[in-house]
């Protein structure tokens, strides 16, 4: 069972399992999780590149992790996420808390772990990147994605990793995240390069 | 100041929804505004599912906007209606069970102690009069026997309002409610004389009908939990709902019920705290 | 070859049981063998039935809980016996044959017939020492009939563990940091330790009666016509 | 039943009475420049507890 | 006084001091290294002595705070607000202690807690008993925390220890609770070989939570834990049933570090036997001695000890006994839990014998293991 289970876009299903109890273990240091497969990071790295350089519409989610300069060096993480953002041409939604939002969230402006499915649909997202949310949270809403949208998610995470996510990169510091967007600038050059 | 926590991080300010960001602008953080000011600043509060014309609803807007330091403040609820405002309160929060939240609050200030020895995090229990003289009497009590340094405030609907109006601890002897088909044969509890009994060094009898009056009983219970024990207040907060009055009513039941001697709002200090007061209330002169 | 064995004492709350067993362990230990003790699983109370079980052997041991057959068992009070004060009945249920009862007692108890002849079956020997007077000659307190007792084991089953290893554990047990088995032994042992001045005078004196508690040690001979 | 309350701005006096009864935050906010207040009638849940409180009867309530 | 170092030298690398000690005494010579800020206690027999020793070490300044609760409920619950205010907490009890705090424990799962509980287990009512029975174990299977059971004194230092690093994982986080036998364990003194008194493990970090802790230093202001969650809110019955898989899932990832800290989740001698022995905490105990004894008699039989209830072992028990024609589960409660675990999970499972049972605070003699042995065999 464990090996075979392949965390991809969906709609999975009604509810769809957590992809840790299907047998998909978490990436060590150095490595990284590609629909529930181990890879090198820097194979990651590229397809996360690829992944939002050929999607029609990419949004990233920065959480209260990012969204606010809580600590020595978030405010520095936050710009250079912005950047990448930027650097892809990809739209950026908040996640600025995780309360059951009451009585409804405008899923034009902010997405919400209990249903973040509303912004994704809403937007009509296709590649999402979760970054700076805590990851009980991020969890949570990766697997609701993946039961009932088609939008293909990426996870950034500080710390272990998200199984839940079809791409999970491990602890992500500032240096990774401006790694990868010279990948994406590299890309998008050669793209253009050989472009007609 | 304004604390990191509350300060955006540049490369996204211009993506924080509006509320978020009429908090950190204009929101009661670090600032001196209280009750008086309400109208004029951001409320932590945002829309909540509870009645309309709700006393309960009334008391915690007149709490969040009573608390001294809402950036160091931690609030412990317990189940009931409360429970389903805090979600949409700009204070971190924790509901754990029904019943439990002194016990809880009492881990979690010990913990703050240990974590931050320098710094007043208020730690303030906030539920309704099932939790607090009923299902947790026990845990309530216990925290004032230990002299806990937590602010303990029932918000007293004189009934068990989310599940549907059964009678409580709190209920009138008499009333008629569900579980008390006959009327409640006993008399409402005598919360504030516990409380001074077990050790609280400061207890107050508040009505959100006097909002300038509970402020000050509210912000007086917080300032002494600090150092001085455990301080509790009881608020009366009618439930137009179960009672089935009319929910504009609601202000006028609680001046009637006082004019009828029903209600008695009431303060006990102890010497110690009053001294702690005249200090503190001098200083704020 | 292993050589197990497995000792059950039987006695009341306040005797000691307990804290004998405790040091009988830790001396097994002190001379390079495995020991595991535990006391009988029970609220303990003073004068209530209680024991406590020591297995000692030179090979590892998985086996705990109350040893359900004993090659020895020491009977601290003779109301264990007369007047069934034990958990376990009757008192050497279990025994293994050619097993050893050591018997706290001033005078020969009344076994019945039936006992006397079970007894002889399993070719028990019964050995009786009186614990308590030793206890109370040499040290002026019945606190100390545990150590006897050991004393008197150490008379019936001189290989079992070295005098040298028993007076280090007694030093151990009232000296070092603080026991435990339960809040109540603690303190009891707050007591014990009142009885005595310093630490070497209390090795000393118990030293002294486990040595008096061995001389007093006598067989009991099962008539052969009782087996009969 | 949709109802929310309806201010009548000249008759406001800015005695924030109103403010002081509301169950709901950020509903009724007070303008320190006109001294009267503004409703957010999106968020009005038209319990009627202000337009009791007011003096000046300048907050009415259709259905009531 | 103490020095951090870190988990892998405490556990493996540094020097072991053997001592004769209880269980009770191991807890406490566990929590000393454990660099535990807070401990809350109630006394309930077989636990008590375990939380006096931890109040010494609180005296002695191996801890920071330490207070006694009203009840179990309550102990539980100030566990979990020191907890959620991001400090490493201990807390112990047993049966019905257990069984009075029931709530909290799936709460604590819930809340992504990394609480480390001692189970001092013994029978409940009714009618009254003080001694050792595992029943408490098959009412905890579902709460979400991971459970690690001890076989002697050593395994309960031991797994004490490792269950702070394991639980405070970030991807894992969830409570674990380390059960040992009453009395079988608590009660019983025996060789324990313990690590230098002077290191510790390193401290617990709060801002590496998988959810944030509740103290005002940490984003979001806005933050409920836990709210309710309920269809209140468009579809949040699937945040509710995301939420509850998230846990399964946070047991599902401690696997590794439980392998690696405790040498697998299961313990095998013998394993191409005949006959099987499966069974966890004491029950391990006396099945050694049966095993040896049978050996002696001729039979071929194995040994397998679990160590780890939750999550449990699935694929190395079937793996395990593919072959076997008999696996016998002796235990120490009623009900069987342990055997009906293992009948669940494999395809034959009429070959799973779930006896010997003790309970009540018997003992389970190794003759009881031996006779079923000899009757797989007949």
């Amino acid at each position: 069972m464990s090996q075979e289970y392949q965390v991809l876009a969906g709609p999975e299903g009604y509810l769809p399992p957590a992809a840790a109890v299907m047998g998909v273990e978490l990436p060590k240091t150095g490595e990284a999780l590609v629909e529930g497969s181990l890879v090198s990071d820097t194979e990651a790295l590229h397809k996360i590149a690829d992944k939002l350089l050929s999607a029609k519409n990419p949004f990233f989610f920065p959480g209260p992790l990012l969204l606010w300069a809580w600590k020595a060096g978030v405010a520095e993480r936050a710009q250079a996420v912005r950047d990448l953002a930027d650097a892809v041409g990809a739209g950026v939604i908040p996640m600025p808390d995780y309360r059951p939002k009451y009585p409804m969230i405008n899923p034009a402006i902010e997405i919400n772990p209990n249903h973040p499915n509303l912004t994704i649909w809403h937007n009509k997202i296709d590649v999402c990147v979760f970054v700076g949310v805590h990851c009980h949270y991020a969890n949570i809403a990766l697997k609701i994605i993946r039961g009932g949208t088609s939008c293909y998610t990426i996870a950034l995470c500080g710390e272990a990793g998200h199984e839940d996510a079809m791409i999970s990169l491990r602890d992500v510091n500032l240096a990774k995240i401006q790694e990868l967007t010279a990948i994406v600038m590299d890309k998008k050059r050669q793209i253009a390069g050989g472009g007609k | 100041m304004t604390k990191n926590i509350l300060k955006m991080s540049p490369a996204f300010a211009d993506i924080i929804p509006a509320e978020y960001r009429e908090l950190v602008d204009n929101g009661p953080y670090g600032r001196d505004v209280g009750v008086a000011e309400l109208g004029t600043f951001k409320e932590l509060l945002e829309e909540h599912p509870l009645c309309a014309g709700c006393g309960l609803a009334l008391a915690l807007r007149i709490f969040l906007a009573s608390l001294p330091a809402p950036e160091d403040t931690i609030v412990v609820g317990s189940t009931g209606c409360s429970s389903l405002v805090f979600p949409q309160a700009a204070v971190q929060n924790i509901h754990s069970l029904f019943g439990n939240q002194n016990s809880v609050a009492s881990g979690l200030k010990r913990a703050l102690k240990l974590r931050f020895p320098d710094k007043d995090k208020d730690v303030i229990v906030v539920a309704g009069d099932g939790a607090t003289a009923d299902i947790g009497l026990d845990m309530v009590m216990h925290s004032w026997f230990r002299r806990e340094n937590i602010t303990t405030i029932m918000l007293d609907n004189e009934a068990y309002a989310n599940t549907g109006g059964q009678e409580s601890g709190m209920s009138q002897q008499g009333t008629v409610l569900y579980m008390a088909p006959k009327g409640k044969n006993f008399p409402k509890i005598s919360m504030p004389e516990l409380a001074r009994e077990a050790g609280c060094v400061y207890v107050a009898v508040g009505t959100p009908a006097q909002p300038r009056k509970l402020e000050k009983m509210i912000k007086r219970a917080i300032l002494l939990a600090r150092h001085i024990g455990p301080t509790y207040v009881q608020i009366m907060t009618p439930c137009p709902t179960n009672y089935k009055f009319k929910n504009n009513e609601t202000v006028n039941r609680l001046k009637g019920l006082e004019k009828d001697g029903v209600f008695k709002p009431r303060e006990y200090i102890t010497a110690e705290a009053q001294e702690a007061l005249n200090k503190l209330e001098e200083v704020s002169k | 070859m292993t050589t197990k064995v497995n000792i059950r004492m039987s006695g009341l709350g306040g005797q000691g049981v307990v804290t004998a067993a405790h040091i009988l362990g830790a001396a097994a230990t002190r001379d390079g063998l495995i020991s595991i003790v535990n006391p009988f699983f029970g609220a303990e109370k003073r004068l209530a039935p209680a024991e406590s079980y020591v297995r000692i052997s030179d090979e590892p041991i998985y086996e705990r809980g109350e040893v359900l057959f004993p090659n020895i068992i020491m009977i601290f009070h003779p109301h264990v016996i007369t007047m069934g004060k034990c958990y376990t009945m009757p008192f050497f249920d279990g025994l293994q044959p050619g097993g050893i009862m050591l018997i706290n007692s001033d005078e020969i108890l009344p076994l019945s017939e039936e006992e006397k002849s079970k007894l002889a079956a399993l070719q028990a020997r019964i050995f009786y020492v009186p614990a308590t007077k030793v206890a109370l000659e040499v040290a002026n307190t019945e606190l100390s009939t545990n150590i006897a007792m050991l004393g008197g084991l150490m008379a019936v089953s001189p290989k079992l563990v070295t005098t040298r290893a028993i007076s280090e554990s007694i030093a151990e047990r009232f000296g070092g940091g603080k026991f435990v088995a339960s809040a109540t032994t603690a303190a009891l042992d707050d007591v014990v330790k009142s009885k005595f001045g310093k630490l070497e005078q209390l090795v000393e004196k118990n030293m002294e009666i486990v040595d008096k508690g061995g001389q007093a040690v006598h067989e009991f001979l099962i008539s052969r016509a009782a087996s009969a | 039943m949709y109802v929310a309350i309806k201010l009548n701005k000249e008759k406001c006096i800015g005695c924030k009475m109103c403010i002081f009864v509301c169950p709901e935050a950020n509903v009724i906010a007070f303008c320190p420049k006109s001294k009267k207040v503004d409703v957010n009638e999106a968020r009005c849940k038209g319990c009627g507890l202000c337009v009791v409180a007011c003096p000046k009867d300048a907050l009415t309530l259709d259905n009531n | 006084m103490q020095k951090v170092v870190s988990p892998e030298h405490l556990f493996f690398e540094a020097p072991r001091e053997q001592v004769f000690i209880t269980g009770s005494e191991a807890v406490r010579e566990a929590v000393r290294r454990a660099n535990v800020d807070m401990a809350i206690s109630y006394p309930i027999t077989p636990q008590s002595e375990s939380m006096h020793l931890v109040g010494d070490i609180f005296k002695e300044g191996y801890i920071r705070e330490y207070f006694r609760g009203e009840n179990e409920f309550a102990v539980m619950s100030a566990v979990a607000g020191a907890s959620m205010g991001g400090v490493r907490v201990f807390t112990a009890t047993g049966g019905p202690g257990t069984l009075r705090a029931f709530e909290l424990f799936s709460t604590w799962s819930g809340a992504r807690l990394p609480i480390v509980c001692a189970f001092m287990t013994r029978g409940v009512n009714s009618p009254l008993t003080i001694q050792p029975d595992t029943i408490e174990m098959s009412y905890l299977l579902d709460t979400g925390m991971i459970m690690l059971h001890a076989e002697n004194a050593q395994d309960l230092y031991d797994y004490l220890l490792k269950a702070f690093p394991i639980a405070e994982q970030t991807e894992v986080h969830i409570p674990v609770g380390v059960f040992a036998d009453g009395f079988f364990v608590t009660h019983t003194r025996e060789n324990v070989k313990v690590a230098p008194v002077d290191i510790k493990l390193p401290p617990y970090n709060a801002y590496s939570a998988p959810v944030p802790v509740m103290d005002m230093e940490n984003v979001p202001f806005r933050q409920m834990r836990d709210p309710f969650v309920m269809k209140s809110n468009y579809v949040s019955y699937a945040a509710h049933a995301s939420w509850q898989q998230e846990v399964m899932a946070a047991a599902e990832r401690a696997r590794p570090s439980i392998s690696s800290y405790l040498g697998g989740l299961l313990e095998v001698e013998n394993a191409d036997a005949d006959i099987l022995i499966i069974t966890s905490g004491t029950a391990v105990s006396i099945a050694r001695e049966a095993v040896a004894q049978a050996k002696q008699e001729g039979f071929n039989v194995g040994l397998v000890k679990i160590k780890c209830i939750r999550p449990f072992p699935t694929e190395e028990i079937r793996a395990l006994t593919k072959n076997a024609k008999a696996v016998i589960v002796p235990e120490f409660n009623r009900v069987g839990w342990l055997a009906k675990e293992i009948k669940s999970i494999i395809p034959d499972n009429d070959k799973v014998i779930g006896a010997p049972r003790v309970f009540g605070g018997m003992t389970m003699p190794t003759q009881s293991i031996l006779a079923e042995i000899r009757r797989c065999q007949a």
